[in-house]
C-alpha cells in the first residue's frame, strides 16, 4: 500500500487519535456520535477508531457535555489520558466550569498531587452558513485562564502533530479545529510525526514586518504575502501553533528583526489574542518598533448568517494587506 | 401523575390541523427539492414525518401564545402562523427575511405570531421559554408558553434546571418532547437512561402526557389539555409525543444506521396521509382537501419567489442590532 | 426501583462508625471552638448533624475507593482516612497541608486515602465522579466512587447529567445525596419540586435507596448494598440519606430561618449520641468508647499544634503547579 | 429621618434596586436566597426587598444558573428588565450559554426584533480566603463577547448609579461586585443619582503619567498616586466604571496630554482587558507615547487559599509604583 501524497485536515486528526490510542492504554475517546455506529463523529475525524480500538475506548455519549468533560476530568486524575469531542467551541458555553474550574485548576489546588492530562477538541468558524451560534473563535477565554493550554492548526499535518502532543502533554489542553478547514489537503506527515506545543513556526521568512497569525488565517496571510512581495514588501509569516503559552521568542525576535508586526486572527479583534500579544511587542520592543502594531480580527458582532454579512464579519485579505501597509507608513 | 387526555375534536378543527400539516408538509419538500436543485444553499433540519405533531400542537394554541423552538424548527414556525414569505426569505439569508437575513434557519424570531426564540443549542430553549412563562405569569396576560425539543435534549442539564423551576413557580409553561426516537446518529436507548421520557416528569412532580403525536386527534386533545390546564394556572405540563424522524438529522446525511424494519414501519405510519384519511373518513371530500393543498402550494410558490428575488442585506448591517446604538464603523 | 436493603450490622463495624463517628464530631467541634476564639480564620461549613451518615458509608467502603466530596466534606475526608495533621493544615493554609495550602479546606484532595476531589461549585462533583469511576470501569481495579452531594444541588443541570451517564454506562459510582432540608437558607421543598429526592432516580431507571441517615445501622446497610452491587458490575445507585444540619449553612451565620420545631426535632434525634446508645444497649462498655473518644481527642490535638506551628507556603509556590513545569518568574 | 452620612457599598446596590423596583413595573429580581425568607441575599445586598416589593418581583430560586440566567433572558424579551443574581462569577460558567449565545446575541440574530434588557449581578474577589473556585476576575471574557456590556463600581455611590444605569440600558449588562468591598463605606448618593454606562471618571488629575484601572484597585491606585506625588510623579487616575464598551476618548485624551500610561486590574494580567486597553493607545498614540504602556495584574496561577499565597497572587501597589516609575525612565 502506498503512502497517500496527501491528507486532509480531518485526516490528519484521526491519525493522531488511532497513533494515541495504539501507543498507550490510557488513552480513550469519547463524545457525542464518535464510534462508527453513530458515523464516526459529525466531521468523521473519529471514523474507524472504534471499529479498530473498540467502543470501550471510543465512546459515543448522551448529549451532555458537562458529563462528558467532567468524565474525562475524573478519569484524567486517576492518569488517564481522555481525548473528549465537543462538537462545536460554541458548546463549550455550557461545560465551562468543568473545564475552567476543574480542569484548569486541580493541579494547582492540590498542591500537585493530581494532574488533568485531557484534551479536547472542537470545531468551529465562520464562513460556513453555521450562524450565530456555531462559529465563535473563543480561545481568548481560554489563554485567560492559568493552567490550561489552547492549541490550533493550520494545515493536515500539523494537526496531526500539534494533537498528538496535546494528548501526551500533562496540562489540560484545548485544540481548537476550524470547520471550514476539515476537507483542506496536505501533505501527509511520517508516522509518529509531532510538533511540539509552545513552538511556533515561521511559515514565510521576511525582512520589513512580521505577520503572527494561526489556524485557518495562516494560508490567507501566507496569500497575502506573496501578492505584498511582488509589491516590494518582504513580510516574515509567523504561525503561532499553540497560542498560549505562545512562542513569545519566535514573536520578539522576528519583530527585533523586522521592527514592524501586524497579528491577525478570526477571533473578534476587541479584547481578543491580538491584543495580548500586540501588548507584549510594545512592552519589549518600543524602542525598536518603526510603528504602532496593527491587528487584524473580525468585526464586533455576533456571526451572521446571510453570506454577504458573514464575509462582512470576517477578516479579510484586504484589511491584512491594508494593515501591513499601515505599518510601513 | 401521567394522564391521557380523552374527547373528540370537530371537523374545523382537524381542517385547520390539515391545514397546517399540509403547509407543513410542502414547504419541507420545497426546500428539499430546491437544495437538491442547487437553487438554494443551507444546513436544513428536515421535519418529514413530524409535521402533524406540531400542527396539532399549535392550532390548539392561541394566536399570541409564546413558541420556543430548534433548529429543527420549520414545522412548528409554520404551525405557529409565521409569515411565509418573511420565512423563506430568512432561510435564503435576505434582507426581507424574518431576522434581516441575521439570524438564518437556526435562529427565526417572529414575535408577531408569538415565535420568540429559535435555538441552535440543545436544550438551551427551555430555560428560556420559562422566562416567557414568567413574564406572562407576573402580567397576568394570560398567555401560554410551548417549547419544543427533542428527545436526545433531555439528557442536558438545561431541560432538568428548567422542569424543577417551571413547577416550582407554576409557570405558564408545556414542555413538548417531539420524541423523534434518535438525537443525531444516536438512537434513544443509546443515550436516554429512562424507558420513556414521561418518566422524568416522575422528578419533578409534574403532569406529564404520552402520546402517539403522528394522530392529529390524540395529539391535538393532549395539546388542549395542557394549553387549558397552564392557562387556568395549573403550571407546567410535560408532553412526550411519539414520532418518527423520516429523512435523518441533516438533509443529504447518510442514515444507513437506522434499522430498516423501523424506516418500513415509520412509512407504514405516515401521519400526513394518516391524516388525510381520517379527514376522508370524517366525509370532508377529496376536493375540499385538494383546495386547501393547491392554495398552500400557490402561496409557496410565491413566497419562493420572494425569497429568491429579495436582496441580501447590506455590509452595513453588521454594525447594527448588536448593541442598542449603532457600532461605529 | 427503589430498594430497602436489611440486615444486621456487627459490633466491629458499629465500633468503626463510632470510631469515625467520633473523628469527626471532635473535628467539627474543634474547628468551631478555634474560630470563636479567633485562633484560625476560615469559611467554615460545619457538619454537626451529618456525622453518622459519612461515618456509615465510607465504613462500607475500602481505602483504596474514591470519593468526591464539597466544600461541606470535612465528615467525608475524615471518615475516608484523611490524615488528621495534613487536613488541619490544609484548612489553615499551611505548606505541610494534603494541598501545601494552595486547595484549601473547599478543595480539599488526599490520593493516598481516595479522597480524589472536593468542589466549591454545586453539583459539579458528580460528573467527576463518573470519571474516576469509567476509569475503574476501563482498569477493572474493581473501585467503587462515591460522590457526596446536598439536596439542594439535586436541581443543577450537572447532576442530571452525571446520573443519566452513570446508569447508560453502569458505572460503579454511588450518588450520596445527604439531605439536610437546607441548600443555604433555602428549604428543600422551596427550591425541589421533587418529594423526594429518590423519585428522580425513576428517570434513569436507576436503582435508590432512601435511608435515615442518622441510623447508623440503617445506613450502613445501604451504603453496603450500592457499595456491593457497583462492585459486582450492578451500576450506580442513587442514596437519598435523610440528616440534617445543625448548624446552618456556614459557621457564624444566622439560622432563624429555620423553624423551631425542627431544631428540637433534630436535637432529639442527634445521631452522635443515638449512636452511642445503640452501642451501650449492645453491651459495649463506656469505657470502651471513652477511651476511643479520647484517643481521638489526643490525635486532634497533636494535628492542631502540626497545623498552628506549620510555616506558610513560600511565595514561589505561585509559579508551580499551575501547569506541569514551573511558571517563570 | 436623617440621610445617613455614609453609605455601604451593598446599601449602594441596595437603594439602585429599590428604586429600579419602584420606578418601574417591568423590573423584577431573581436568584438564590434573595428573598428576605432567604436572608436577603447571601451579601445582603436585596435585603428588604422582597417585604417591599413582594416575593414575585424578588424571588429565591432553585440552585440552578441556566434556569436562573434563561428565565431572565426569556421574560427580558417581551419587555421585562430582570436583575439575576449570579452570587459568585465563577459560577457564571455553568450558565454561560444563556448569557453568551443568547442574552448577547438574540438582538443581532433577531434582526432587532427582540432585545434583552437584562442585567446579571455577580460577586468575586480574591484577598477574602474564598480560594480557587469563587474568587475570578472574568471581565476579559465578557468584553471579548460582542452584544453584552460590562460594568464595575469603585465606591458605594458608583454602585448605586451604575446598576441603575444598567438596569435602564436597552442591552444585557454584566455587573461585577468585589466582596472584599461589600462592606466598604462612603458618601451617599442623591435618590435618582445615576452614572451613564460607557464613561470613565478621572479621580485624580495629574500630569506625568496616566494610570487606568476600575473596581477595587481603584482605592489603591489612589493611595499609590498620592506617594508618588510626594516623590514628584504626578499621575491622573482614570478609573473606568464600564469596562466594555470603555470610555476611549477619555484614556486616549490623557494619555495624549501625559504620554505614559499604566493599566492596573485584578485580574490575571496575561489576555486579560489591560491588553486591550494597551493596545488602543499604542495604535492611536503610538508616536507620542514617552515610554510603553505598561500593565499590572494579578499572576499567571488559579487563586490560592494560602493567605500569603493570596497576596503573592494579587496585584500589589509596589507593583503599580514600580510601573509608573518603569515608564519615568
Ligand atoms: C449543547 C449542544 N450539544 C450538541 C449539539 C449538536 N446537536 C445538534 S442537534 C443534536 C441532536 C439533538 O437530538 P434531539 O434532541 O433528539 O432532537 P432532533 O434533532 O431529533 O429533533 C445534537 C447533538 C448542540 N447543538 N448543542
Ligand atoms: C453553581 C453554584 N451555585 C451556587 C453556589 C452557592 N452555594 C454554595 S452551597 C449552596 C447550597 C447547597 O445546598 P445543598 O446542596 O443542599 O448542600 P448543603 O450545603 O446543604 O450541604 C449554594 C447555593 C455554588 N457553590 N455553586
Ligand atoms: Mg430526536
Ligand atoms: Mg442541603
Amino acid at each position: 500500500m502506498n503512502a497517500p501524497t496527501k491528507i486532509s485536515f480531518s485526516q490528519g486528526i484521526n491519525m493522531a487519535l488511532d497513533e494515541a490510542l495504539a501507543a498507550d492504554p490510557n488513552v480513550f475517546l469519547l463524545g457525542e456520535d464518535i464510534a462508527d455506529a453513530q458515523g464516526g463523529g459529525v466531521f468523521k475525524a473519529t471514523l474507524g477508531l472504534s471499529a479498530k480500538h473498540g467502543t470501550d475506548r471510543v465512546r459515543s455519549t448522551p448529549i451532555s457535555e458537562q458529563a462528558i468533560v467532567g468524565a474525562a476530568v475524573g478519569a484524567a486524575i486517576t492518569g488517564m489520558r481522555p481525548v473528549a469531542e465537543i462538537m462545536f467551541m460554541n458548546f463549550l458555553t455550557v461545560c465551562m466550569d468543568q473545564l475552567v474550574n476543574h480542569a484548569a485548576k486541580l493541579r494547582f489546588m492540590s498542591g500537585g498531587l493530581t494532574s488533568v492530562p485531557l484534551t479536547i477538541r472542537c470545531g468551529t468558524g465562520a464562513g460556513v452558513g453555521f450562524g450565530g451560534q456555531h462559529s465563535d473563535m473563543l480561545e481568548a477565554w481560554f489563554a485567560h485562564v492559568p493552567g490550561m493550554k489552547v492549541v490550533t492548526a493550520s494545515n493536515p499535518a500539523d494537526a496531526k502533530g500539534l494533537l498528538l502532543s496535546a494528548i501526551e502533554d500533562d496540562d489540560p489542553t484545548l485544540f481548537i479545529e476550524n470547520v471550514a478547514m476539515y476537507a483542506a489537503q496536505g501533505a501527509p506527515p511520517e508516522p509518529g510525526y509531532k510538533v511540539p506545543l509552545g513552538k511556533a513556526a515561521i511559515r514565510r521568512a521576511g525582512g520589513d514586518v512580521t505577520i503572527i497569525t494561526y489556524g485557518r488565517p495562516v494560508g490567507e496571510v501566507e496569500a497575502v504575502a506573496e501578492t505584498l512581495a511582488a509589491e516590494g514588501i518582504s513580510a516574515e509569516v509567523i504561525d503561532l501553533r499553540t497560542i498560549a503559552p505562545f512562542d513569545e521568542a519566535a514573536v520578539l525576535n522576528s519583530v527585533a528583526k523586522t521592527g514592524r508586526a501586524v497579528i491577525v486572527h478570526e477571533a473578534v479583534k476587541a479584547f481578543g489574542v491580538g491584543a495580548e500579544i500586540s501588548s507584549r511587542i510594545h512592552e519589549e520592543l518600543f524602542g525598536q518598533l518603526k510603528s504602532p502594531v496593527k491587528r487584524v480580527g473580525s468585526k464586533y458582532s455576533p456571526v451572521p448568517f446571510s453570506p454577504p454579512l458573514e464575509q462582512a464579519f470576517l477578516y479579510s485579505r484586504a484589511e491584512i494587506a491594508a494593515a501591513v501597509k499601515a505599518t510601513m507608513g | 401523575m401521567t394522564t391521557s387526555p380523552t374527547g373528540t375534536v370537530d371537523n374545523d378543527t382537524l381542517l385547520e390541523i390539515f391545514r397546517r400539516t399540509s403547509l407543513i408538509n410542502q414547504t419541507d419538500e420545497r426546500f428539499r427539492s430546491l437544495l437538491i436543485s442547487g437553487k438554494i444553499r443551507l444546513v436544513y433540519y428536515p421535519v418529514r414525518g413530524q409535521e402533524v405533531l406540531s400542527a396539532s400542537m399549535m392550532t390548539a394554541l392561541n394566536p399570541d401564545d409564546y413558541l420556543v423552538t430548534t433548529y429543527r424548527g420549520v414545522h412548528d414556525q409554520l404551525a405557529k402562523g409565521i409569515p411565509l414569505k418573511k420565512l423563506w426569505a430568512e432561510f435564503t439569508g435576505k434582507a426581507t427575511g424574518t431576522c434581516k437575513g441575521k439570524g438564518g434557519p437556526m435562529h427565526i424570531t417572529d414575535p408577531e405570531t408569538g415565535v420568540m426564540v429559535t435555538t441552535g443549542i440543545v436544550g438551551s430553549g427551555l430555560p428560556i421559554a420559562n422566562g416567557l412563562a414568567l413574564s406572562s405569569q407576573l402580567k397576568k396576560d394570560g398567555r401560554v408558553t410551548v417549547v419544543c425539543f427533542g428527545d436526545g435534549s433531555t439528557n442536558i442539564g438545561a431541560f432538568h434546571e428548567a422542569l424543577n423551576m417551571a413547577q416550582i413557580w407554576k409557570l405558564p409553561v408545556i414542555f413538548l418532547c417531539q420524541n423523534n426516537r434518535y438525537g443525531e446518529h444516536t438512537a434513544f436507548a443509546e443515550s436516554t437512561s429512562a424507558r420513556q421520557i414521561v418518566d422524568r416528569a416522575v422528578g419533578y412532580n409534574m403532569n406529564a402526557i404520552k402520546v402517539d403525536g403522528n394522530d392529529a386527534e390524540a395529539m391535538y386533545l393532549a395539546a388542549k389539555a395542557a394549553v387549558d390546564r397552564a392557562r387556568n394556572g395549573g403550571g407546567p405540563t410535560l408532553i412526550e409525543a411519539m414520532t418518527f424522524r423520516m429523512l435523518g438529522h441533516v438533509f443529504g446525511a447518510n442514515t444507513s444506521y437506522v434499522p430498516k424494519e423501523l424506516v418500513q414501519q415509520a412509512i407504514d405510519e405516515d401521519p400526513v396521509p394518516r391524516l388525510r384519511k381520517t379527514l376522508l373518513d370524517r366525509q370532508i371530500s377529496e376536493d375540499q382537501l385538494a383546495a386547501i393543498d393547491a392554495g398552500i402550494a400557490s402561496d409557496l410558490n410565491d413566497a419562493v419567489a420572494f425569497a429568491l428575488d429579495s436582496p441580501y442585506p447590506d455590509a452595513g448591517e453588521i454594525r447594527i442590532d448588536v448593541l442598542s446604538t449603532e457600532i461605529a464603523a
